[in-house]
């Protein structure tokens, strides 16, 4: 009986606690460095893709959401560095768990997990991420985000890396 | 009919509408209570402190497609919404916000009550066991077993826990000698029930709980759970009638509380509606607390504590209330 | 103003009636019972019996109705069986029967000179006045009651718990009655497993 | 009182035949217990309608103890169909002709 009171007593103490939420659209809480977002595809310095159109990616994708159709490079037309590019690569984000492994797939390293995660669009079309979409930087859809989350270590990142004894190069603006 | 037809059509109208209006905005304090007693915020994007909430809440539901299963009873499956609301309103009807009123300015005077009979409390509890129905041909029409035997489960609790609740009440209407809730509301000017009737009023309190499916008696829905109760397969703005027949009828008993526990209308400075108003609103404020603290029970702890717990509770207080009246 | 509500509310009664005894689903019935019990309730009222209008609903429509919608419930689908095929005298002569009962109960009470009907106080039938003759004149018949339904309780614990019979496990049935016995078992168990069958798209054919 | 008692009496009758007429054609159990619901609500009626013609509360108190014994007839009937649903016997009152249990 003596909890069932201290319970309520609990509760009724939250009453007048300022609540502890992070209101979200207008504070975005920065993302873990190793945080798994929207994909990236990537080209060398030379402007050649990296991509060579190999489809280990669409191999390795659990819930099947990559479509890759290769096509052969010619010497007046040469988009990759390989043999062969990827004529056609698409992403349905609506499919995609974020698991990583076309990243641990592939073996040029040609796609990465971002840390964009606000994905979201009213049609389900507007999910297909096309390669020029992926080939893009992605757009910073947040004024948050114009400062990279990563560069700049938070309190909270700050915190969690401390727990697993890292750290990390603070910046040299020390922006936030 | 106190008033006359047209005045009592009139106060009708008017009582639903408030009624209406109060639960609406009782969802938005619901929302933004248990946000505070958690440490969140609640309801804050629509309007200033989210105030526009319930219309928005309104809004959406009416959008939501009016879907019937294949194999529904049609009648019986779109009438059920509209028995549990009726059903929660017209229990409504009865409750006192005061004796007779006059007009300021003018020598009219009104009721402060649509109808008072010798026999008030009764119909109140006629009324919310048409409610039951409700729910019962709901679950049913579905045509659904999860519908069917959430229909039956929530009829069990129910009906268990009337009697507790019924036992209870019996107490204050032999102190009282009455079952018009004026005549009750009355005989407390000195002394609130909620005294010498204590344990007639914590049975009532929590047997009501149970009645109105609050957490954390509500089984019924049980909002955790993977497959909701008797409103399984319903949706849109029929979902929203049986959530609205629910919260109006936690009104209803909270307000039944008020009265029979309370002193109904009456206290000092302020006129009745507004002292009927600020207990209804102690009463809700108490059914959030809980909600926002206690785990639900068990299907199990819940019948252990109608039969096992709260029925000898209200039996001796029932005897102790007889003895009082005969020998004091 | 009363001979409208008499008139509304005795037709529906009358109608529902009809819709009770006429309806194959049983839940449906029921629920066309509650409507007759409403009607009779406001009949009650008409009759400036407030109390027992309200106990009507309250203990009909609160506790008796809900517990028949369980058990209808309950029983499913198993419970909706129609008229069936009656001999066409038999059917005439039940309503035969009836109309004759009720043609003898018009006629009783039509017959008996009724003479003016008594003025009443305020207080007729409020629950005072029938507390006061229930626990005075009529103690004997309201202790019967209450004894009478507290055994209806216990028989309807009874029926409703008991009766589905113990299942031995093999081991046991071996034990007790030896080695064919358990061939024996299964044997039936399958024979009433196809006569289930049988019966079941017998009943889905016609 | 503008509507007489008799009325009354005719309304009760007419529904007692309607119940009565339930129990003699009716398969189902559960519509029987149904039918029979109906016949004892017109007595009710009747009885207070008496009651209401002679001015006391005798009648009244005899409808009240009418529900109790219904209530009491219903557990047991509703008990009956549970136990023979429970032994998946034929709910039929044509083909229940043995006392057997």
């Amino acid at each position: 009986m003596l909890n069932q009171v201290k319970g309520f007593s609990t509760t009724f103490r939250h009453l007048f606690q300022k609540p502890i939420t992070q209101q979200y659209p207008e504070y975005k809480r920065p993302v873990y460095p190793r945080f798994r977002g929207r994909h990236q595809l990537h080209r060398h310095e030379n402007g050649l893709e990296k991509c060579v159109g190999c489809s280990l990616c669409a191999a390795a994708c659990p819930s099947d959401c990559i479509r890759v159709v290769p096509a052969e490079n010619t010497p007046d037309n040469r988009v990759s560095a390989g043999e062969r590019y990827a004529r056609i690569y698409e992403i349905n984000m609506a499919r995609c768990i974020f698991c990583g492994y076309c990243e641990l797939a592939c073996p040029f390293d040609a796609i990465t997990l971002g840390n964009d995660f606000e994905l979201s669009e009213i049609s389900r079309d507007a999910l297909v991420y096309t390669k020029s979409m992926l080939l893009e930087k992605p757009a910073l859809r947040t004024p948050s985000q114009a400062v990279d989350p990563y560069d700049v270590p938070s309190q909270e990142m700050e915190r969690v890396l401390g727990m697993y004894d890292i750290t990390t190069a603070t910046n040299p603006e020390g922006a936030e | 009919m106190v008033d006359g037809v047209i005045l009592t059509i009139i106060k009708s109208l008017v009582l639903a509408s408030v009624l209406m209006g109060f639960f609406a905005y009782m969802t938005w304090v619901e929302r933004k209570l248990i946000g505070r007693f958690q440490a969140r915020y609640g309801p804050n994007r629509v309007g200033p402190y989210g105030l526009m909430q319930p219309i928005a809440d309104l809004g959406k539901m009416l959008q939501k497609e009016n879907m019937i299963p294949e194999m529904a009873h049609r009648k019986l499956y779109i009438a059920a919404p509209f028995i549990a609301m009726t059903c929660a309103i017209g229990a409504f009807g009865l409750m006192p916000f005061g004796d007779v009123a006059t007009i300021p300015g003018t020598d009219w005077t009104i009721h402060l009550y649509i109808a008072d009979t010798s026999v008030s409390l009764l119909v109140v509890a006629a009324i919310g066991s048409l409610g039951f129905y409700g729910l019962m041909i709901g679950g049913w029409a579905s045509s659904s077993k999860y519908a069917l035997l959430g229909g039956m489960r929530a009829i069990a609790q129910l009906v268990s826990y009337e009697v507790a609740f019924t036992l209870a009440v019996i107490g204050v209407i032999i102190q009282a000698g009455s079952l018009s809730f004026i005549s009750i509301a009355n005989a407390q000017e000195h002394l609130w029930y909620i005294i010498p009737q204590f344990l007639g009023f914590l049975v009532f309190f929590v047997a009501a709980v149970a009645e109105s499916n609050r957490p954390p008696f509500d089984l019924t829905e049980a909002d955790g759970e993977v497959v909701a109760g008797y409103h399984t397969e319903y949706g849109g703005m029929r979902y929203a009638m049986f959530a609205a027949a629910e919260f109006i009828n936690a009104i209803t008993l909270s307000a039944l509380g008020a009265v029979l526990f309370l002193g109904g209308p009456s206290g000092p400075f302020l006129p009745g509606p507004i002292w009927m108003l600020l207990k209804i609103g102690a009463f809700l404020f108490v059914l959030i607390w809980i909600r926002a603290t206690l785990p639900r029970v068990r299907f199990d702890q819940l019948m252990k504590i109608g039969w096992k717990v709260l029925l000898p509770v209200a039996t001796l207080n029932l005897l102790l209330t007889a003895v009082a009246v005969v020998y004091l | 103003m009363d001979i409208v509500v008499f008139f509304i509310a005795s037709v529906c009664a009358i109608a529902s009636a009809i819709a009770v005894v006429a309806q194959k689903n049983p839940f449906v019935s029921a629920l066309a019972l509650l409507g007759n019990l409403a009607s009779l309730a406001a009949l009650m009222l008409l009759l400036e019996a407030q109390f027992v209008a309200a106990a009507q609903i309250i203990v009909y429509a609160g506790a008796v109705m809900v517990m028949f919608l369980f058990v209808i419930a309950y029983v499913g689908p198993r419970g909706e069986i129609g008229p069936g095929v009656r001999k066409p005298w038999l059917v005439a002569l039940s309503v035969f029967a009836a109309l004759l009962i009720a043609v003898e109960i018009v006629v009783v009470v039509m017959g008996a000179s009724l003479g003016s009907v008594a003025s009443v106080d305020a207080n007729y039938g409020s629950p005072a006045a029938i507390g006061e003759a229930l626990v005075t004149d009529y103690l004997l018949a309201f202790e019967v009651v209450s004894v009478i339904l507290f055994m209806a309780a216990v028989a309807g614990v009874v029926f409703g718990t008991g009766g589905r019979p113990v299942r031995l496990s093999n081991d046991q049935v071996l034990a007790k009655e030896g080695e064919s016995a358990v061939e024996r078992r299964r044997e039936a168990s399958r024979a009433a497993l196809e006569a289930a069958r049988d019966s079941t798209t017998g009943e889905s054919a016609r | 009182m503008s509507v007489g008692i008799p009325m009354f009496l005719g309304v009760s009758a007419i529904l007692f035949t309607i119940g009565l007429t339930g129990v003699l054609l009716r398969r189902s159990p559960l519509t029987v217990l149904l039918s029979l619901e109906i016949m004892l609500n017109s007595v009710n009626l009747t009885l207070v309608a008496f009651s209401r013609q002679v001015g006391g509360s005798d009648g009244q108190v005899f409808a009240l103890v009418v529900m109790g014994i219904a209530a009491a007839e219903v557990v047991v009937g509703l008990g009956l169909v549970v136990a023979m649903t429970r032994r998946s016997m034929v709910l039929d009152t044509d083909e229940l002709r043995t006392l057997n249990g």
